[in-house]
């Protein structure tokens, strides 16, 4: 099949389809994923053509939710679970980091758990509190859990592909700003590994590492900083758990400089254990400290300040010249 | 499911039953439904609940729907017009709202969801105030307790526990107040809604859970949520439970007051249901043509809330034509008022991101507010 | 709270009175409690559950209750003896646990707590699996899939969901198995038992909720969890609680065949509230003295499960003494085994840290994994 | 008021009683906490002496705790919240993210939420599982929350008072593996502000930044390590957010070395939090990178393994002796 164009928003939805279509045993579970498609429309037509006993409108119960997916995933089934916004996923989190993620080690390995969590996350849509927080690192840190996500069409089909196909529990982040973003999904493909990074811009002065919503920020950031004659490479992370801490490292053993970007808070966010676990393994090729750019330790604020909030262009090109700078 | 009638427990006060008004029961196998006003606006009567209100009283119920209705459609429209980034239309319920808004007392203690308009404006919360939220200048802001009105609670269910918390506060107190929390029929599968139900019947809280059944959660039916009437949830815990004709100011308004009354005089929990009907959308960004028919929408329509009072007003010659020519110009005027209000509301401050996360400061938050403070200063620098 | 009897709308199987069984009502205003063998050992009938078994049968069930017991008792001295780092008798509910553990088919699927030994047993788990986790060489680590018996649970509540999610997948396949979960009365206040409770109503799903009240969550009464009997809270939920008495062996196995078979032909969820007592403290870390009194114990000693069948059998000489002398010689030699098994239960290789937390690999622990083992080895090197 | 030698569990029982009796606002609720005294007797004879109404003994349901301690607060209460162990405050966690850390900022500074949750945490006390975690991070990611932990008698009683004085929510991790460490205690101190560091052993080639129980092994590693000529300065963090950078720098500064260590994984740990943040502070005084002993990305083991996860003075002393060879 030759490529096509299509939407991150409607490649999640194929992927969903395809998965569907492939395995009897794939259910999609969550609220308002029936009738209605998704608040995103990311289920839409699914419930119509895979009947509602496969694409499940669950009572509103976060934990419910997570908790019964476990209950399917024993019996042999493989849940897709939606939760409908970032900051409603935390009613689920202890059936997520108690029981999910624990529960093959529980077993010794007897039995397996896959269960994927499909969670749009992330700023710049202009909405109410709850609806723009970047969770990720209190995902990454727990043990038995791989957290993911896609920067884009290609990705958001393949990576979720992967994410169901793994016997492991996958929390799948869906940058819900670039949702609508097009672009280029090849069915034919060989994909990339699900866990590994991928170098989307080359450059020779310092490494930008980005994932999700801020891919597209930072391949801006580098096209900017050319102009002035800054060479940025940019990697897409896509995995922050388990992290390509060896793509990383490569690109900054030639670079010997290091900026993280992401939405979520700096303190303790996914940045601080790139910057430390970079830092001993490239301790004599840095020439900066690592750098990150990221929201501040403050709740996600009301809309109007999201701008000032979020890591934009400017404060990526702000820390990439403190980085140059040493 | 056999109905258990709760209300029959409950301590019967005088009735003061009108001549001539009717008592209806419920069709069997129906769940009984609290009733004083019957779509058609014809005044009936309850054995458990009576209510006498003057002509006076009447109108203010009237006017309170009226203006409630006439903001929420404004806001509605302040959102398309951009000035709003979403809006949550409380139309239809109007007077659940209001009804279960004017029973409370200046000091008991309200936990909304985020569609209590009608509640707030009793409680006495300019709506200008509930629209910062909504424009994306704020997450709510108003103090809680000049009202005794709490912040909007977004995440489902969570304010049932807070409304517990604040009950079993009350009544350590020694207080003979009462507190309210609001939440949907979706909420009400929430494990935080159950555990409300748990603590406050084990401490015996002075608090009523006040449930808008407007048969959706989005675009889920109740359905999703229960398989039996949702007042019934109650029993099970120890507490009892009532259905309220949500589109019924009068019966809100006596269920509400008598259940606030058992809570005040040590009787402890519980919990109405107000069955009602969403009649727009979920919110600004939902659309309902995904997943209900407009047929459903149009049964509901004959049973309006603002039209029954208004049919039994104008029947009973309650209110004249300059009462409801005076409350129309009111209403313009509201309208006026929130629109240039929302028009000239400030954008906040970019400081106050780092404002307010902690009582007692925070060195991180100093580090980053200054940070910030002198990176914003660098672009001042440069336009220089 | 009136007493709703929702046994009455089981559907009601051929019951086989026996000749001159009475049948017990409950006392006025006391819960009704199914009963088909009372404390003093007389057989009575209950007119919703029935139960006509052979001599075997019955001496099969006494002989698990006591077999349960001695393991426990076992299980216990090893912890006293430094073998085990605690252990959660189930002493007092053998009739509960076995009961409706022989209730279950082979397909049918368990979801136990902690305590639940006695179900293992009837599952087929071999005691000696149970107790890897009390000693700390694993956190359970038995193939739940070999006898459809789920791994002990710690986490209050949390299973009643896996349970759930378990029989809507059960329903989805068409099998006509069902799935019981176990948890205790202080997880009733938990939301995720709510949660259970609403997703298998609203999905129907065949799962029985099998609530053992031992009357205490470690030093709390049933009082702190509610105020009302457990049992009801089913029916706010739109399906049947029932109370049996959790010390008789008979009524428990037949409520729970009754309640499985309910499930199995698609009638969906049902709560078993088996009135029961913890007669031990509530692990071997504890020390009851601190909240309950000696008074209480006694009281329930007279309800002993295990006394009152072997009175039964007794009275009515169904086992003689050759049985009650080769059951003892038969748990002599369980205690034996387990013992030994114990003592000579490896302890877990060092690297095991590393092994079974992901079905398909991860980069850290792989890293991890790898510095460890050198870290290790470099002591090995010291040391040579 | 002498000085007076106690255990940490009757410091923090103590300090419990002063609050009760200095503040009529003050409630301890949890489960067990009545007549029992708590699992671990934290609470013993308060029930007693205060009354049902002040020692409250909650149903089993930890979202329903924290969700009801909140609404006491909002009512004027300081209710001192007990988690019976780390593993089982995951079910309060939606109300400790979502609820008590933000509501302060959602009304704009006009309600308060001086809400403290106990929890016992860590490992080394041969228990099962969800009884020996360290999720500190999950909670230091969070803006609106304070974290913080003692490692002795004096800290326990002290910090525990500024804790509830704050109209902060404070987390408040109490190392349960010290719980029956005694040392001296004096009421009458002035002590020292909640969240800075404490220099615990001074020493000039290498800084051990440590909190709550591996505090003692650090000292103890120092020990050790002087016996090899090696002089480790010891530092107690004793907050987690904020963490007291300027005393880590300063130390940092002089030794030119950095070893963090915590029971807690590593991946997303404080650890790295303070790698990466030291790391850019003195770029130019570390003479090897900051290195970090914590557990590993795995669930707690079963407790025979225990021993093998947990930093102990030897991998503590390996780091050292890693970080010195740079
Ligand atoms: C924990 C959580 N999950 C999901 C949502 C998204 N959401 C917002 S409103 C809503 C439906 C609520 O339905 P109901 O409780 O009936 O209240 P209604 O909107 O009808 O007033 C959902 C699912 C949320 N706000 N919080
Ligand atoms: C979520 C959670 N909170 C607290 C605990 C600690 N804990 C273990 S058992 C128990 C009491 C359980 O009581 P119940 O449900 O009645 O079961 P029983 O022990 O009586 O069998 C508690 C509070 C836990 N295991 N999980
Ligand atoms: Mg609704
Ligand atoms: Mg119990």
């Amino acid at each position: 099949m030759a490529a096509e164009k299509l939407s991150v928003v409607k490649a999640i939805n194929a992927s969903l389809r395809t998965a569907l279509e492939n395995d009897p045993k794939v259910l999609v579970m969550g609220e308002d994923v029936g009738k209605l498609g998704g608040v995103f429309r990311v289920t839409e037509g699914l419930q119509k053509d895979f009947g509602e006993d496969r694409v499940i409108d669950t009572p509103l119960a976060e934990s419910g939710i997570v908790g019964t997916a476990i209950g399917l995933a024993l019996r042999g089934y493989r849940p897709v679970v939606e939760i409908q916004f970032d900051g409603f996923v935390f009613p689920a989190y202890d059936q997520i980091v108690t029981q999910l993620a624990k529960m093959h080690a529980r077993a010794l390995g007897k039995i397996k758990l896959p269960v994927v969590i499909r969670i749009p996350y992330g700023g710049a849509i202009g909405a109410v509190e709850h609806h723009s927080e970047s969770p990720e690192a209190l995902f990454a840190h727990v043990a038995g859990l791989k957290v993911v996500s896609p920067s884009n069409a290609s990705d958001a089909y393949w990576m979720l592909q992967q994410a169901i196909q793994s016997d492991d529990p996958v929390i799948y982040f869906e940058p819900k700003r670039r949702y609508h973003d097009k672009s280029e999904l090849d069915r034919s493909a060989i994909p990339a590994p699900l866990h590994a990074a991928r170098t989307v811009r080359r450059g020779t002065d310092l490494t930008l590492v980005a994932y999700g919503p801020m891919v597209k920020t930072c391949l801006e950031a580098a096209a900017a900083a050319e102009e002035e004659g800054k060479s940025l490479e940019v990697l897409d992370l896509r995995s922050m758990s388990p992290v390509d801490f060896d793509a990383i490292q490569a690109s900054v053993e030639r670079t010997g400089r290091l900026v993280v970007v992401h939405e979520a808070p700096v303190f303790l966010g996914t940045g601080a254990e790139i910057a430390a676990r970079i830092t001993e393994r490239c301790f004599y090729h840095l020439e900066a400290p690592v750098l990150r750019v990221g929201g501040y330790h403050a709740p996600y604020p009301p809309s109007r300040l999201e701008d000032e909030y979020l890591p934009g262009l400017d404060r990526v090109l702000d820390a990439v010249d403190r980085a140059l700078a040493y | 499911m056999t109905v258990d009638s709760t209300a029959a427990r409950k301590p019967r006060r005088g009735s003061s039953k009108r001549a001539g008004a009717k008592t209806r029961a419920a069709a069997p196998g129906e769940p009984e439904l609290v009733q004083l006003l019957t779509p058609e606006g014809e005044r009936v009567e309850h054995p458990d609940y009576s209510i006498d209100l003057t002509a006076d009283e009447l109108r203010g119920l009237y006017r309170d729907m009226v203006l409630t209705r006439r903001f929420d459609a404004e806001a509605t429209t302040l959102q398309r017009q951009g000035e709003l980034g979403l809006w949550a239309s409380l139309l239809g319920q109007e007077a659940a709202q209001i009804g279960s808004g004017r029973a409370t007392r200046a000091d008991d203690y309200v936990f909304p969801t985020y569609r209590e308009h009608g509640v707030a404006w009793c409680r006495g919360v300019d709506p200008t105030n509930l629209l910062g939220m909504f424009r994306g200048v704020n997450h709510g802001g108003w103090d809680p307790n000049e009202n005794n009105f709490h912040l909007y609670t977004i995440v489902i269910g969570s304010q049932a526990l807070h409304a517990t918390g604040y009950a079993m506060g009350v009544a350590k107190d020694g207080a003979d107040s009462a507190v309210i929390a609001y939440f949907g029929d979706g909420a009400s599968s929430q494990g935080d809604v159950a555990e409300a139900f748990t603590f406050s019947a084990v401490y015996n809280a002075p608090v009523v859970f006040f449930c808008q059944n407007n048969q959706w959660a989005i675009s889920e039916p109740t359905e999703r949520q229960t398989r039996v009437p949702l007042y019934q949830r109650a029993q099970g815990y120890g507490f009892p439970g009532v259905r309220v004709d949500g589109n019924d100011v009068l019966a809100v308004l006596a269920v509400t007051k008598a259940a606030l009354e058992r809570a005040r005089t040590g009787q402890g929990p519980m919990l109405i249901e107000a069955f009602t009907y969403r009649m727009g959308a979920h919110t600004t960004s939902d659309d309902p043509t995904k997943y209900r028919r407009d047929e459903e929408r149009e049964r509901w329509e004959a049973k309006d809330p603002i039209l029954r009072l208004r049919t039994y007003l104008d029947r009973e010659g309650l209110a004249d034509e300059e009462f409801f020519a005076a409350l129309e110009t009111e209403a313009d005027a509201l309208a006026k008022r929130v629109r240039d209000a929302v028009r000239t509301m400030p954008d906040p401050d970019n400081m106050a991101i780092f404002e307010n996360i902690y009582a007692d400061g925070h060195a991180l938050v100093d580090e980053e507010r200054a940070q910030f403070a002198a990176y914003q200063a660098s672009f001042a620098e440069e336009s220089n």
